[in-house]
């Protein structure tokens, strides 16, 4: 599989770290409401089809990026930086 | 000459004799001579014994689909087993043997199984040896008793033991355009991409480009097709946007269309060149892929059907176009299609005698009719063969009429007297990769074939492979290929014009001959056409459940062969068509690749070793090495004659008695700077930082999201904006990456980098009473009394010459300071210190002392935070702050993770002075016969010279409510069992006393 | 206080490092191999929406102009410089003390300074089977226009992290951390007997 | 169904064996039954037969999608250990062990379950501790454990590097005799069969398409094959439990699907005569009575549903596997499939009533699934004919995680790659 690094270009998987469903969203650092905080933690979207994916790029630039994934093909339709900016550097 | 050689042709060099062994009997070939080729031409007909029945059998083809020749290639005590000799290129002092037969190939006593017959059918396993329900053979004791001898028998060649010298290397590699196959779609492929300035890579299994072409004996561009395919090879040779991998197998097709090869580099030489590596394993990325892979002849199923002797049609094409082989003298041909008249063409020119032949149609082509008689052939249309005779090779065979509708046969045998028998059941296009890369072929009725599906990554197919099996549409549709991955235009210039013997695509749809006798459609695993339909009886009819019921397709030919076959007689006993009986979908790889290759140059180097910077000095000062991660740390400095405990017992006695210095260049450092770094840190760690005053350290303590502890270290500050933070040696990574993710991901807005600085700093921890006095006879630029470097203080000084950092903070518990310089100082300031420490007699001291000190003094590490423990169970809930939020602070207090029964870290004694063991467990009642009721574990222990005792921490249920009662550890797997006392995790200077001096 | 000059500094390759010839030489030696031990190797980072100005930084302090782009780096015959990550560039200089001068001038505002001098080791490759060598090890395509003069690529041969910058048409410069140089460069030694190579 | 024996393979041989029946029907489904298991793999198959046999629950559909055994059952490496740390795994792994080593018998059809012991290597002494805490733990529990030193294990896999010199030497390992292998097409035919006696209707090519409910409650499926009612709906779907239970209306599962790869050697003559597993990375190895090596290593670490694996995880497990077995390099790879594995954010698996009512779930198998067959069949039928878990299932609820009760065998956390 090749993830396209917009840093660093198409590079081999073996190159980034998985880092799971990037649908979770974080509740405030002083948030109390463990419901939410559990859904964080624990739950996941685990679709069969596209999925929006955090991936970081540890062998490599060690950005964090948004991939959009088929998890049955494994086709991936859209990688960007996890943090934003930086977006004009990248290679096209 | 040999018997079968033909006196010209092929690409053999009659003049050059090559000398090998097979089973210890010595033969010559020549150059360009396979080893099937040679042996052929030395007139060996049995070649091997099947999988189960351990029939005699010789060769079928001549490539890299063979089922039966299977041979081990000695190269000293390496073995490769299960080489088909069609693969195995000659060279002077090969040593091949046969396998799966005892004592010998020519008499096997594991040829009884046949005598087992109709009992061995598929499945019989699972039907018998369950055993008596009672007694001393109940349970799984008799199936094991039987599986033993059963396990003696099965399995192919015998594996080696001694470690392969060879080497083995990986080489990454991109290019425009790979074109898989060298036949005339891939040479035209190749060309036309190369042609318009593309990368190209061309990969070809077999050591000679060409494919068919090679022996074909048809006419391209005025010329043979072989001459042709040399000259299209030699233009691409000239050529620097071309790489040509010949020898070389594309096995695997990947993601993103990466694809891998294997080429065998050295194997079909005596002697490898210096560094030459035997395989090497090509991991290509390539834009696009052109699957030029053309197509397999299908073997057809009748009684007899493997018997020596029987081949396929266009392997013995093979043999005699291209090695100068006969096999045999008298030939016969049988088949559903036309390709076999070529064939017989061919081994008439070459000086066979073409008897017959047997073609299950009974309407023949005028055109065929013409090719038989040019071959001298019999033609005997609406016939099939119905028996072969002869033992170890083929003598004759019997005929009956055929009608192909119906498949019936009629009336009288007749026998035909031949030593060779040749077979066409159709073609069948090489889709493996396509398959490989994700789609599901789909059956064509007329070419009796599974099809490449509609390509789901970026390849196009071309030549056989798609069906198109003329060469003269393998020739356009190469060079369209080729045009179109080259991002070309289609170009209307002429192409290569063929000459070529005409036919028929289409094949007769005739797989089986049902006649009594075993009809094999699986060679070497002996499944056969009874077999496939005692399936289909039991009702396993999909073809999944064929395969795995019958195992057809299982060896290692993986199905090349027996697939299609397969599928065509349950499509018939189902009555449905073939393609509703189901495909098999193709996974890598395409054949069978060597575990040595996809290790490459990681093979004998698994992992690289990590050394810190005073690692040369540490060996070279009798520094025993304990490897940790990636690491190697001194473990102890023993003295001659010393044991480990009596190693570590003296460093740390010496440590606490005057002083001890120990390399802590692994400890984790990453620099974490810029404006929000103390916001930053207070929200990683459960403690505060932003209160940290610059030039001081801190001790921290960093929870998992899910409130679990996660790691501990000390974090200095540098400056305003600047810190260093330490991590454990094990953890660096996992907290670079969480820290990483925090500020990518979830708070971006923070300016922070983090970097790791591990290797930039080399770490020497000195401590004990006289570590301070070390330490002032050494250092210059600052002084290290109490007023400079209060306990966690940070000063700046130099020492021999060199800026050291200095902080003073223990983990031994006694005065001591940690020591960084740059790593490439190390070394010298290392050497320096322990100079300093002469006077004091300083001592090197290894992990085992440090963690004795440590468990003297109750601190926790990796064994104690392993992932399944809290802050609290570690009596560190104390760091936990109630000012602000941390990671993990939302969820530490769930249910579950502050439940009373949970372990707690804990000190033990043993009660009867004797050594304790880590992973040995503490029950309140001591049961030797049946320990039960463990209460938790010894996490690490050691003996404590402070205290004279052997004590451990642990993680026990109760924890702190038990200091004072007693216990007892419950070591079955070590047999030790004993009183211990329970005592609070701080043994050693509980106050903190001694290092804060 | 005069400034005494720093004493030589260790190298982590020494017991390994044999200068001569070796592999398979005989037939011409294909790769040279080096240890540059540049005095300064520095990590710059400039906060998202800074980079502009600190390339303007470093083209104050090295006089090396950054090209525009992912990866892009220049060098002169002392000082090299290349982009290896968003906003993040690695400056090396064979002199020592690059860092305190960049000290000055890098401000909180643009973003952070990090000396690695000590930390990563730098190994050159050169030779007309540079390419065919690095293939070996690293997943990335060396073709020249694939990979241009001057430029920077951060990658990975398994455990070992790597930065990469093209110093010439057949040269490479391989950062490596220095707890791992050792066991990277026998690696690279071993791949390199094949083709012959000098070690220099 | 004639009982199979060596005495009716002969009888069957003696008449061409003309006279096989199938080993289980092919029914078109009812309109309704007591109760649906939706998935015909090995957990299925078990739960179906158990709800039979020892529940005498046999108006029983099992549910397969496509072929039944097409799922994982089909595609693992083929141990059979219980030598877990924590002991709700170890009792839970125990008792299937238990039913293991007489399931032969109990379904009259051999699963070959061969107990050639399964040894853990370890390559420092810090890993030798652990794994005799986790030995300990086992004795602890009544199971069966102990360390061997390593001449011992030279004298029992000689083919294995067990040299100091080794890049991780290998300092002693933990056994578990009674551990081996079973043939894992032969757990789900012989359950299918052993169901299928019992009256239990086996419907392949019948998908899943949607939940039938009343209010709240699940009543039953439909399918490619029509609406099925159903008292009670259990789902035992391993990597498909996602894509199900959205098809129920519930989108976020404590679980990510992912990719597991397996290998296959050329058959070669007897070389290793146990399980093994590297301590120093992520390996394990046995031989399957054909003679071929059965390997495989760690996850492909990403969410997919593909069944295919990627190339660098390929080279790791061969890496590994030579790091112990140098002399194997020419030995060659025949075969790599992927399985699909349930990956949990504990590692530990669920088997549960709920979430909805009349539904029950079974899933979360992570790599343990294979092995746990028995018991997790054993179990989800106590809990579905009782409505209330076994003390073996009982902690494995899906609440768990919320409530901080984790079962985390390997301390890795909510990440279930790690696991």
């Amino acid at each position: 599989m090749l993830i396209t690094c917009p840093y660093c270009g198409p590079r081999d998987v073996i190159e980034f770290t998985y880092q799971g469903d990037g649908n979770r969203e974080r509740p405030q650092p002083a948030s109390q409401d463990l419901d939410a905080w559990n859904a964080y933690v624990y739950d996941r979207l685990n679709p069969a089809g596209d999925h929006n994916e955090i991936w970081q790029h540890s062998g490599g630039c060690r950005a964090h990026l948004r991939v959009v994934r088929n998890t049955i093909t494994h086709e991936i339709l859209s990688t960007a930086f996890a943090r934003g900016g930086h977006k004009a550097e990248g290679r096209s | 000459m040999s018997p079968r050689r033909t006196e010209t042709g092929g690409r053999i060099d009659r003049l050059r004799t090559i000398r090998f062994t097979f089973d210890g009997a010595p033969y010559t070939g020549h150059i360009g001579d396979t080893l099937a080729s040679a042996l052929l031409a030395n007139g060996v007909t049995l070649f091997g014994r099947s999988f189960k029945y351990h029939r005699p059998r010789g060769l079928l083809s001549a490539g890299v689909e063979e089922p039966n020749a299977l041979v081990t290639v000695l190269s000293g005590e390496v073995r490769e087993p299960n080489i088909p000799a069609t693969m195995v290129e000659i060279y002077d002092g090969l040593v091949a043997v046969s396998q799966n037969r005892n004592p010998s190939l020519a008499w096997d006593i594991g040829a009884v199984n046949q005598l087992g017959g109709k009992i061995l059918s598929a499945g019989f396993y699972y039907k018998t040896f369950m055993g008596p329900v009672f007694g001393p053979l109940k349970g799984t004791r008799f199936w094991m008793f039987c599986e033993h001898f059963i396990r003696r028998a099965a399995g192919l060649g015998k594996a080696g033991t001694a470690p392969d010298p060879a080497r083995y290397e990986r080489m990454n590699a991109f290019c425009d355009v790979l074109v898989v196959g060298s036949g005339p779609a891939g040479l035209m492929a190749a060309k036309a991409a190369a042609d318009q300035g593309a990368r190209v890579i061309l990969a070809e299994l077999e050591a000679h480009f060409g494919g068919s072409a090679n022996w074909s004996g048809e006419t391209i561009d005025g010329m043979l097709a072989a001459d042709w395919a040399q000259r299209t090879v030699g233009q691409l040779e000239g050529n620097d946007n071309v790489r040509l991998l010949p020898r070389t197998t594309v096995w695997g097709y990947y993601d993103g269309n990466t694809l891998a090869a294997l080429e065998r580099v050295t194997d079909h030489k005596e002697v490898a060149a210096k560094g030459e590596p035997r395989q090497r394993y090509w991991a290509i990325r390539a834009g696009t892929v052109v699957l030029a892979t053309g197509s397999f002849e299908r073997p057809l199923v009748f009684p007899g059907n493997d018997r020596p002797g029987v081949m396929l049609a266009h392997a013995a094409e093979r043999y005699a176009v291209e090695y100068g082989v006969l096999p045999g003298q008298r030939i016969a041909l049988f088949t559903n299609n036309d390709s076999a008249y070529r064939s017989a063409v061919a081994l008439k020119k070459a000086g066979a005698a073409v008897v017959a032949i047997i073609d299950v149609r009974g309407d023949v082509s005028t055109e065929m009719r013409r090719l038989a008689s040019e071959a001298e052939a019999e033609l005997l249309a609406g016939h099939a063969v119905v028996a072969t005779e002869g033992g170890k090779a083929l003598t004759g065979l019997k005929i009956q009429r055929f009608d192909a509708m119906s498949g019936a046969l009629s009336g009288d045998e007749r026998s035909i007297h031949a030593d060779s028998l040749l077979m066409s059941g159709g073609w069948s296009p090489t889709i493996h990769l396509a398959s490989q890369a994700g789609a599901k072929a789909e059956w064509d009725p007329a070419r009796q074939a599974f099809l490449p599906p509609t390509p789901t990554q970026r390849w196009i197919g071309a030549g056989a492979f798609t069906g198109s099996f003329s060469t003269a549409e393998a020739i356009a549709e190469g060079r369209a290929a080729g045009l179109q991955a080259a991002g070309g235009a289609a170009s209307s210039a002429p192409v290569p014009v063929v000459e070529a013997a005409p036919g028929d695509p289409d094949p007769a749809p005739v797989f089986e001959i049902k006649a009594k006798g075993k009809s094999f459609v699986d060679f070497q695993h002996d499944v056969t056409a009874d077999d496939v339909r005692l399936a289909h009886r039991e009702g396993f009819v999909s073809v999944e459940h064929l395969k795995r019921y019958t195992t057809l397709g299982m060896a290692t030919d993986q199905g090349k062969n027996s697939n299609v076959p397969g599928l065509a007689i349950m499509a018939e006993a189902l009555g449905k068509p073939i393609p509703e009986v189901g495909t098999t979908r193709f996974r890598p790889p395409y054949t069978a690749v060597s575990i040595g290759s996809l290790a490459a140059e990681r093979f004998g180097d698994l992992k690289p070793e990590r050394l810190t910077p005073m690692h040369d000095w540490h060996i070279a000062n009798g520094a025993r090495m304990y490897s940790a991660g990636l690491w190697y740390r001194p473990m102890i400095y023993g003295l001659p004659g010393e044991t480990v405990e009596q190693a570590y017992v003296r460093e740390a006695r010496a440590t606490r008695g005057s002083a001890g210095i120990v390399d802590v260049s692994t400890l984790g450092k990453i620099a974490v700077q810029g404006p929000d770094a103390a916001e930053f840190l207070d929200r990683v760690y459960t403690n505060t930082f932003s209160t940290l005053a610059v030039g001081k350290a801190r001790y921290g303590l960093m929870l998992r999201e899910d409130g679990l502890a996660f790691d501990d270290g000390t974090t200095w500050r540098l400056g305003e904006q600047e810190f260093l933070m330490t991590t454990t040696t094990a953890n660096a990574g996992k907290v670079m990456q969480h820290l990483e993710y925090f500020l990518d991901v979830i708070w971006p807005e923070l300016r922070v980098t983090v970097t790791s600085v591990t290797d930039e700093w080399a770490g020497a921890a000195i401590g004990g009473p006289n570590a301070r006095a070390i330490l002032a006879s050494c250092v210059t630029g600052t002084a290290v009394d109490n007023a400079t470097l209060p306990f966690m203080g940070i000063a700046h000084g130099q020492i021999a010459g060199v800026p050291v950092m200095i902080c003073r903070l223990s983990f031994s518990g006694e005065m001591a300071f940690e020591v960084y310089s740059g790593a490439g100082y190390g070394t010298r300031v290392w050497e320096a210190l322990i100079e300093a420490g002469k006077p004091f007699g300083l001592v090197t001291y290894g992990l085992e002392a440090l963690g004795t000190m440590r468990i003297e003094k109750g601190h926790v590490t990796g064994a104690e935070i392993d992932g399944r423990t809290t802050a609290r169970d570690l009596h560190l809930d104390w760091m936990l702050s109630k000012k602000k939020p941390f990671i993990g602070s939302a969820m530490m207090d769930r249910e579950g993770l502050i439940a009373p029964d949970r372990l707690e870290l804990v000190g033990l004694i043993a009660l009867d002075n004797r050594p304790l063991s880590g992973g040995g467990h503490i029950v309140e009642q001591l049961d030797e016969a049946n320990p039960h009721h463990s209460l938790g574990h010894i996490t690490a222990c050691c003996y404590s010279p402070a205290l004279g005792k052997y004590i451990a921490l642990a993680l026990v249920k109760g924890g702190k409510a038990r200091h004072g009662t007693r216990a007892f550890v419950s070591d079955p797997l070590r047999n030790r069992f004993g009183p211990i006392e329970i005592v609070s995790n701080h043994f050693y200077d509980p106050d903190g006393s001694r290092m804060h001096g | 206080m005069a400034e005494q000059p720093l004493p030589e500094r260790q190298s982590p390759l020494e017991p390994d490092y044999h200068p001569g010839s070796h592999g398979n030489f005989e037939h011409g030696v294909d790769v040279i191999l080096s240890e540059t031990r540049p005095g300064s190797i520095l990590q710059l980072g400039a906060w998202p929406g800074e980079e502009k100005r600190l390339i303007e930084v470093i083209r104050k302090v090295t006089g090396l102009a950054l090209p525009d782009g992912a990866g892009g780096g220049a060098s002169s015959g002392a000082r090299a410089v290349f982009g290896f990550a968003p906003g993040k560039f690695t400056v090396v200089d064979e002199a020592e003390g690059l860092a305190a001068t960049f000290a000055g001038v890098i401000t909180p505002a643009i973003g952070t300074l990090t000396d690695l001098s000590h930390g990563r080791t730098a190994i050159r490759i050169a030779g007309p089977k540079a390419e065919w060598v690095m293939a070996k090890f690293f997943a990335i395509d060396f073709a020249l226009p694939a990979f241009p003069l001057g430029a920077g690529r951060s990658t990975n041969h398994h455990d070992i992290f790597a930065q990469i910058q093209r110093s010439g048409a057949d040269q490479f410069d391989i950062y490596v951390f220095r707890s791992f140089a050792r066991s990277f460069w026998k690696a690279l030694c071993h791949a390199s007997e094949e083709v012959g190579y000098e070690v220099q | 169904m004639a009982e199979y024996s060596a005495f009716s393979l002969l009888k069957n041989a003696l008449a061409g064996n003309k006279d096989w029946k199938p080993a289980w029907r092919k029914p078109d489904p009812k309109a309704s039954y007591d109760v649906i298991v939706i998935g015909g793999g090995g957990h299925g198959l078990s739960t179906a037969y158990y709800l039979a046999k020892e529940h005498g629950i046999t108006n029983v559909a099992v549910l397969e999608k496509g072929w039944l055994g097409s799922g994982n059952v089909g595609r693992n490496t083929t141990a059979v250990r219980s030598n877990y740390l924590l002991p709700q795994n170890t009792r839970f792994y125990e008792h299937s062990m238990k039913l293991w080593e007489n399931l032969s018998h109990d379904l009259n059809y051999n699963v070959m379950f061969s107990q050639r012991g399964c040894l853990n290597l370890a390559h420092t002494p810090a890993q030798l501790d652990d794994y005799a805490r986790r030995g300990n733990a086992m004795r602890h529990l009544g199971v069966d454990a102990k360390l061997m030193n390593v001449d011992q294990i030279k004298r029992l896999v000689p083919a294995l590097d067990v040299s100091a010199s080794a890049r991780f030497p290998v300092l002693g390992g933990l056994m578990q005799p009674r551990a081996g292998t079973a043939r894992h097409d032969a757990v789900a035919w012989g359950y299918a069969r052993g169901a299928d006696r019992r009256g239990v209707d086996i419907i392949e090519n019948c998908e899943v398409t949607g939940f039938l409910r009343d209010g709240g409650r699940i009543t039953g499926v439909s399918t490619t094959r029509g609406e099925i009612r159903a008292k009670k709906v259990a789902l035992a779907v391993a990597g498909s439990t996602g894509h199900v239970m959205q098809l129920a209306g519930i989108s976020h599962m404590p679980i990510e699907s992912h990719v597991l790869q397996a290998f296959v050697s050329e058959s070669l003559k007897p070389v290793i005569d146990t399980v093994l597993t590297f301590g120093m990375g992520h390996f394990y190895i046995s031989q399957s009575d054909k003679g071929g090596l059965v390997y495989g290593g760690d996850l492909d670490g990403y969410n997919s549903y593909a069944q295919r694996g990627s190339l660098p995880i390929v080279d790791e497990v061969m890496s590994e596997m030579l790091a112990l077995f140098p002399g194997l390099a020419r030995v060659r790879m025949l075969r790599s499939w992927g399985g699909l594995c349930d990956m949990t954010m504990d590692g530990s698996p669920i088997i549960t009533t709920g979430p909805l009512p009349g539904m029950y779930l079974n899933c979360g198998w992570c790599y343990g699934g294979f092995k746990a067959t028995p018991a997790s069949g054993w179990c989800f039928a106590y809990n579905i004919a009782k409505d209330e878990p076994h003390e073996f299932n009982a902690p494995f609820t899906l609440d768990r995680f919320y409530r901080g009760l984790i079962i985390d065998d390997k301390g890795q956390g909510a990440n279930p790659r790690l696991h």
